[in-house]
């Protein structure tokens, strides 16, 4: 008889789940972003972005008729949460593509999931490994840039400058551990030695240990690689120390709010980021200016803020998957053979794409601008 | 029939037959998704629920169980070829040793001391899986599937019987464990430890053995977690996961070995009942967790229990 | 001249405070002993280290001839020093029965994995453990309430539970702090009664602290009195009940 | 030696922190024997709150100083109500710390909607460069932060050894009932250390800010640096956690320079089990005068 | 003084207390006799209000108290030195006579509270050599006598004593009982003696109850009972008297 009570409750338990489950017309999309927890910083404004996106695409009459549903599911910036959120928009909600998620550790967390279902998934992580080996990623793309790329941007403004040697730091998570790899390896390409090699957690509070060792070990620059709270936390020690070097922040770096937080010790720092900090700031024939002005205004008329790098990263897997539903239905198959063969030339707010069989993310070095901070705002170095 | 159900035997059977049986009736392979990592869990935490509700051993460091029994069984089957079912036990025995290092701070350590050792025990683990782990903090995949000669557990429902099957057995096991007097020599270590010195027990082997079959299932429910989700990375193996079963253990109640089912049972399945509050879900799920353990002071079990004996005398 | 127990020139200091000063202290087989002396006389503390709970900071300790100083309680347990505390140390979540159990487990144990696998039921020891644990308690009196869970017990009773627990592991000999303390004259009397019995019946020796001048004054055969971790006196009850410098110290005056 | 000089003020730095959190353990632990795992959380609470009253609604420091303050210990104040009164002469003490642990939640959701998720900062107590020691540097903060340390030892060694009402409320922790049986009103009493630590916890989230900033979620962080650093010098005396604060945080510096910055935690970890072998309570605590405690 | 009529009590459901009524006058000592389980201790506890009644009313100096609060008893001048003891364990012999007086102490009776401490040093030198140690590191024996002291250090009006004799020294346990005498004498207090050593507790009662399965069976001047047959059969153990050297 217990057996019996505790069966009626599992099964009411069991239905209550089931019931919130629904199916309608609407062509769905889904989305797993670090809605909340230690990136909610970067899902925050890719929610904020898909939501924008959405209303805007209905508004407009939705995707040939039909209205278009983006279903977003917070993975609380945790890999089986993201993996969880994955196998519901699959199988629950029968999504015919997924973006996100937000982070490099969460991306690889669902691919196997999303390879074996066969949806195309746009991450908008930078991982190089997200999208490589390409041939293992067959459903696989990003918006955000390489760490590559970023690395490669870094260095060959390094090269001109006749840097030599750097010291590198980076977070112990999964975005400092690409960067990392990405920093070691591409170095000597550009004759760059790497003379220190230091790491801290994503909760430490001081980063002076390890700025004063790269230091010491010769560094004629540093390069910081981290997001969140921890990357102004470096600036600040940067500049309590009066290294006298300068330091470089990864593509992680484009937020203003990380400049507000960091105050006058943000001064001279440089970072390769997308155009969209600094869109005003470009010439007017530049390919992406418009795209760029129109999302910008767009995002701060709803939001009172302004859109950083993340939002970019979101709004351009967006408009590929839109464009793609557009041109081929809602087929998931097509979408992603749509994705792979025909975003060529196609302007995005974090760069010009070019995706092909050989590279599924289609940005290099070429869409970052180095930026420095100069008076609390960006400016583009030339 | 009442008896049967009575008997913790037939009863637990029938009460993972009924999640299997819920598992082909609503063919959703989503819920089979959340009902597997509820069989996982619900393995992790009988492991702690052993350690905790019997021989009254605080630990927080059983993250680090459920990560190495998850990395070697993954590194046994991709770089020795081993076959998954094998490679899973090897790994859970293999983690189970590591369980000395807790063992033996136990034997000194008691309450929040214990409690801060395991914590840092389990978050060495973590780190060191960051540092040397195959993939660094990025994770490494194409972890093969858990298979059985030809046959491969492809879809959750294959999973979802394998997981609540294995689960039935070691729930047996554990339940022959509660009340043979092996168990309640456990039980005694709660209450006087001194006592049992002078008894002339062995609480050196005493707690080293209740530590590694603790550690044991976690391990293995770790490993069978590498071969469902085929990729893993450090972060899922940080302490969080350590707290979240013994949210598990304490709410289900601690007490019996029910707990740890229920429990798990309620804390997986507890996020997908508040999906539909979106963002809200945060607050509501500190909230349930908060007023669940303020009310069901004696768990689930003890709750349940309550309402089952006024159902009797009514 | 063979004594079952010897330990000699015990010295103990906690901190900077001098408990035992060089005690000496022997017991003969099948005997049973009481040590005396006023609160904070290192009674307790020299019946710890008897049994292995503390280390002495010198002296020797033998059973049976064989040197046990360094012996783990555990061993000395195996050996059969059994013993019972003054401020309780009961299994208290535990049922009367199952206190004993644990001790007769202690004895013979029956391992992790026979007791995963096989249960109660593929168990044969547990039907015996369980029988035998009830004659036990049956020994002490408590037969009657064998399911009731210890901490439920008034606090006398729990003093018995202990001896029943102790006896579980059929000791050569039994070292009892302070087991009459909390009971009234009749049970004090059914106690003395079955400490003797079970010298007489089983040869079993007993080594007593207590404060109960009619039952220390009944049943032993020789008593030692503390005082400040010193030897005071010695000898029969007879003579020790006349010894000025106890009464002085110790036994004090007629109201 | 100038980086090891270096080394050692960035160890004070980060241990300065710990120690602070630390403490923070101690006020509640000393009158329940609870251990409120929910203390990171009040720490954001008094880093966030400060920032909205100073930044947000521009009042002046000392006002937003005192509002900060008051505001935590009334949260505490509910959480104790809440959660900890139902409980707290019947429940198992493991229940309690996980009744904290899930408030803790409970309080984090709602830091998240209160304040969002990015993470804020505000000015230091005194602005201007850090100060030098020949080559090595120290932010000014910190020292305010030693001061704050300084003066909240001596209130709650004064409080909790010299005090009748002090020594009350530790009565409460190691026997309520006798406690209640000295006629010591044991709830008012556990109500009072939750005010208090709460108001403790605020003003370490005030101090700690302007350091390392603070975001809805770096609650679970603080707690477990703070809790390890109690543990590693002795809970419930007062010098000993700070002592273990600041050994943690200069152990953790000086293996990041010297050995390994990767494997710091790692390192620091295993040298804390390993003390724990040693000393099980704590370096600066007898394991006799832990023992006679329950916990 | 304290009035008890048809007071029950109850642990879950067991039925301990069964309609229990006494009282114990001003400047009286009360003994409470009875077997181990006999439910001495569940009526102290019920006194003290760690237990609450189901029935019956207590009366204390004509005030019902039965629903106040353990805090509240003790401030009305109710004292209990329980069973178990419930020494502060960690905090210092003289932190512990300190809590004591939690209930009167303020910095200006600190002089008050200072002769009250010598007092009973005098009376237990073993506490003044061991003031600064821990409670919880002193001997069975002296931590019973810490907490008689601590109880004494209170100035309550009615002091309930659980088996104070219990794990003391025969010569210490008689200037205890010297001292209760005394206190009743100086102080007017009245004492409920609960204690095993009926013979010496008869000694110094004024009166005495019987107790036996939760009922009261016997009540009468404690002269008589000494002459009771019953009684000296029970809990006197009349046969070894004799020999017995107190
Ligand atoms: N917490 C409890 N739960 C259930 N029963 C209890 C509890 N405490 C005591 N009892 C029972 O209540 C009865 C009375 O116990 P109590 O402690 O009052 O006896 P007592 O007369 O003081 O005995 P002693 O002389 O041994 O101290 C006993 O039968 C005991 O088993
Ligand atoms: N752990 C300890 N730390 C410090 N002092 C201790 C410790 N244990 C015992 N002592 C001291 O040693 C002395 C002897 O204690 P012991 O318990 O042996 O006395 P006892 O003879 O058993 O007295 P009683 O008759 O009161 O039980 C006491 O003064 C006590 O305070
Ligand atoms: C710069 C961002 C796109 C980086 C992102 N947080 C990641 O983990 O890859
Ligand atoms: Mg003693
Ligand atoms: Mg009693």
């Amino acid at each position: 008889m217990a057996g019996l009570r505790v069966l009626l409750l599992i099964l009411a338990f069991l239905f209550s789940v089931i019931g919130f489950s629904y199916s309608k017309e609407p062509i769905k999309i889904g989305a797993i972003l670090s809605v909340t927890g230690p990136a909610s910083f970067i899902g925050e404004q890719e929610k904020n972005t898909l939501l924008l996106l959405a209303e805007e695409v209905n508004k407009a009459g939705g995707i040939n008729g039909r209205p278009l549903e983006v279903i977003i599911e917070d993975s609380k910036s945790g890999e089986s949460q993201a993996v969880l959120s994955a196998k519901k928009l699959i199988e629950r909600d029968k999504v015919v593509a997924i973006l996100g998620p937000s982070t490099t550790g969460e991306s690889m967390a669902v691919i196997p999931i999303i390879s074996q279902a066969k949806i195309p998934l746009i991450s908008l992580a930078a991982g190089t490994g997200i999208t490589e080996p390409v041939n293992e990623r067959y459903w696989v793309f990003k918006t955000a840039q390489y760490d590559r790329s970023a690395v490669e941007a870094i260095y060959r403004y390094m090269q001109k400058k006749g840097i030599q040697k750097v010291g590198i730091l980076t977070i112990t998570n999964s975005f400092g551990d690409q960067g990392r790899k990405a920093l070691l390896e591409l170095a000597p390409k550009f004759g760059i030695q790497v003379v220190a090699d230091e790491r801290y957690k994503p909760e430490d509070s001081d980063m002076t240990v390890q700025l004063l060792k790269a230091h010491k070990a010769g560094a004629q620059a540093i390069i910081n690689w981290s997001v969140g709270p921890t990357q102004v936390i470096v600036v600040k020690n940067w500049q309590a120390l009066k290294l006298n070097i300068p330091l470089f922040q990864s593509h992680g770096w484009g937020s203003k709010k990380n400049i507000q937080l960091a105050g006058s010790a943000a001064e001279g720092v440089i970072a390769p980021l997308g155009r969209i900090v600094v869109w005003d700031k470009l010439p007017e024939k530049h390919p992406q200016k418009k795209i760029l002005e129109g999302f910008v205004r767009a995002y701060e008329a709803k939001y009172k803020t302004e859109p950083g790098t993340f939002a970019g990263h979101a709004y351009d897997a967006f408009m590929m998957v839109v464009e793609a539903m557009k041109k081929v239905g809602p087929d998931s198959a097509k979408i992603r053979d749509y994705i792979e063969h025909k975003i060529k030339n196609w302007p995005g707010i974090s760069g010009v794409f070019n995706i092909s069989p050989k590279d599924h993310c289609g940005l290099d070095a070429s869409s970052f601008e180095m930026v420095v901070v100069k008076k609390g705002d960006w400016e583009i170095i030339q | 029939m009442k008896k049967l159900l009575f008997n913790s035997y037939s009863g637990s059977l029938f009460f993972c037959l009924l999640l299997l049986f819920a598992g082909f009736l609503f063919k959703d392979p989503y819920l089979n998704t959340v009902l597997v990592m509820a069989g996982l869990n619900a393995l992790s935490a009988l492991g702690l629920s052993l350690l905790m509700g019997l021989a009254g051993q605080i630990s927080l460091g059983h993250n680090g169980f459920y990560g190495l029994g998850a990395y070697f069984s993954a590194i046994l089957t991709l770089k020795y070829n081993i076959p998954v079912p094998l490679s899973i036990i090897i790994s859970a025995s293999l983690s189970a040793l590591f369980s000395i290092f807790l063992a033996l701070p136990a034997l000194r350590l008691k309450g929040h001391y214990l409690a801060v050792a395991t914590l840092a025990f389990g978050e060495i683990i973590y780190l060191l899986l960051n540092e040397w782990g195959p993939g660094g903090p990025s994770g490494f995949g194409d972890i093969p599937k858990l298979n059985f000669g030809s046959y491969t557990l492809e879809s959750p429902l294959a999973y979802l019987i394998f997981i609540w099957l294995l689960f039935w057995v070691f729930f047996l096991f554990s339940q022959n464990l509660t009340t043979s007097t092996y168990g309640r020599t456990l039980k005694a270590l709660h209450s006087s430890e001194i006592a049992l010195k002078t008894l002339g027990v062995n609480l050196l082997s005493l707690k080293i053995k209740i530590f590694m079959l603790s550690a044991f299932y976690t391990a293995l429910s770790g490993g069978i977690y590498a071969h469902f989700v085929t990729f893993l990375s450090p972060a899922n193996f940080s302490i969080f996961y350590s707290i979240l079963i013994l949210m598990m253990v304490m709410i289900g109640g601690m007490h019996s070995l029910w707990g740890a089912l229920l429990g798990a049972l309620f804390i997986t399945l507890l996020p997908e009942v508040l999906r539909p509050f979106k963002e809200y879900d945060v607050l509501l799920y500190g909230l349930v967790l908060t007023f669940g353990l303020l009310f069901f002071r004696e768990g689930l079990v003890g709750t349940i229990k309550g309402w089952f004996q006024k159902w009797l005398i009514s | 001249m063979a004594y079952l127990l010897e330990a000699t020139n015990i010295f103990k200091s906690f901190g900077g405070l001098e408990v035992l000063k060089g005690v000496n202290l022997s017991l003969e087989e099948g005997k049973i002993y009481a040590l005396i002396g006023p609160n904070g006389a290192g009674k307790t503390t020299l019946l710890n280290i008897l049994n292995g709970l503390e280390k002495p900071d010198s002296g020797k300790i033998f059973f049976h001839g064989k040197e046990i100083t360094s012996l783990s309680p555990e061993n000395r347990a195996k050996m059969g020093i059994a013993r019972t505390f003054q401020l309780l140390e009961i299994f208290t979540e535990l049922s009367l029965l199952e206190n004993v159990m644990v001790a007769l487990f202690a004895k013979k144990p029956w391992g992790m994995l026979k007791s995963l696998f096989l249960g109660e039921f593929g168990n044969p020891r547990e039907g015996e453990i369980k029988s035998q644990a009830l004659t036990y308690l049956e020994e002490v009196g408590l037969g009657s309430k064998a399911k009731e869970l210890a901490k439920n017990l008034p606090a006398g009773e729990q003093k018995l539970l202990e001896i029943a627990r102790a006896l579980a592991l059929e000791p050569r000999l039994l070292l009892l702090d302070e087991p009459a303390a909390g009971l009234n004259h009749r049970e004090t009397r059914f106690l003395g009664e079955v400490l003797k019995r079970l010298n007489e019946k089983h040869g079993l020796t007993i080594l007593l602290i207590e404060h109960d001048m009619e039952l220390v004054m009944n049943i032993s055969f020789r008593i030692t009195v503390l005082n400040f971790g010193e030897v005071l006196a010695e000898g029969p009850p007879a003579e020790i009940q006349r010894d000025p410098e106890v009464i002085k110290a110790y036994l004090g005056e007629e109201l | 030696m100038e980086l090891f000089l270096q080394f050692f003020l960035s160890g004070l730095t980060v241990g300065a922190i710990y120690a602070l959190i630390g403490l923070g353990f101690n006020i509640i632990y000393n009158t329940t024997s609870i251990l409120n795992l929910a203390q990171g959380e009040f720490v954001v609470l008094g880093g966030l709150g400060m920032w909205f009253f100073l930044e947000k609604l521009g009042l002046t420091y000392p006002v937003a100083f005192i509002l900060t303050l008051g505001i935590a210990g009334l949260t505490s104040l509910l959480m104790e109500r809440l959660t900890i009164r139902p409980l707290l002469e019947k429940a198992d003490p493991l229940l309690l710390i996980l009744v904290t642990i899930a408030f803790s939640i409970l309080l984090k959701g709602f830091l998240m909607f209160a304040f969002g998720k990015d993470p804020y900062g505000f000015a230091p107590l005194t602005e201007g460069a850090p100060i030098l020691l020949g080559s090595a540097i120290i932010q000014k903060q910190v020292l305010w932060i030693f001061l704050f340390i300084i003066l909240t030892i001596l209130f709650l060694v004064v409080f909790f050894n010299k005090t009748l009402l002090g020594r009350a409320m530790k009565a409460c922790a190691f026997d309520a009932l006798s406690a209640k049986l000295m006629g010591i009103k044991t709830s008012r009493m556990v109500m009072l250390s939750f005010i208090l630590s709460g108001i403790f916890a605020g003003l370490a989230g005030i101090l700690i800010t302007p350091i390392t900033f603070m975001e809805y979620d770096r609650g679970p962080m603080l707690t477990i640096k703070g809790f390890t650093s109690a543990i590693l010098g002795g809970l419930g005396s007062n010098w000993g956690v700070m002592a273990g604060g600041f050994l943690l945080g200069i152990l953790e510096s000086m293996i990041a320079g010297y050995i390994h910055s990767g494997l710091k935690d790692a390192i620091a970890l295993l040298l804390l089990l390993l003390m724990l072998l040693f000393r099980p309570a704590g370096l600066f605590q007898s394991a006799k005068t832990a023992g006679l405690r329950k916990l | 003084m304290l009035y008890l009529k048809g007071v029950s009590a109850y642990y879950g459901n067991l039925h301990i207390l069964k309609k229990i009524s006494l009282h114990v006058g001003e400047g009286e000592i009360v003994a409470l006799l009875g077997a181990n389980g006999a439910g001495k201790s569940t009526l102290l506890k019920t006194l003290m209000g760690i237990l609450f009644p189901k029935g019956g009313e207590i009366l204390f100096q004509n005030q019902k108290i039965e629903f106040l609060s353990t805090e509240e008893r003790v401030r009305l001048g109710l004292s209990l030195v329980p069973e178990g003891k419930g020494l502060f364990k960690p905090l210092s012999v003289e932190e512990n006579l300190l809590l004591g007086t939690y209930t009167w102490y303020n910095f200006k009776k600190k002089k008050e509270f200072e002769r009250k401490l010598e007092e009973i040093y005098a009376l237990f030198p073993i506490l003044k050599t061991k003031r600064k140690a821990p409670a919880g590191t002193l001997s069975g024996g002296q931590q019973q006598i810490l907490a008689i002291a601590r109880a004494f250090m209170s100035n309550p009006k009615l002091l309930l004593l659980d088996e104070p004799s219990m794990g003391i020294a025969p010569n210490l346990v008689l200037e205890i009982f010297q001292y209760i005498q005394n206190l009743r004498e100086n102080y007017n207090l009245s004492i409920l003696l609960v204690e095993q050593n009926a013979r010496l507790a008869l000694k110094i009662a004024d009166r005495v109850y019987v107790m036996e399965t939760g009922k009261i069976i016997y009540e009468g001047e404690a002269k008589n009972a000494l002459e009771n047959p019953e009684i000296q059969r029970a809990y006197l153990g009349r046969e070894v008297d004799r020999e017995a050297p107190l």
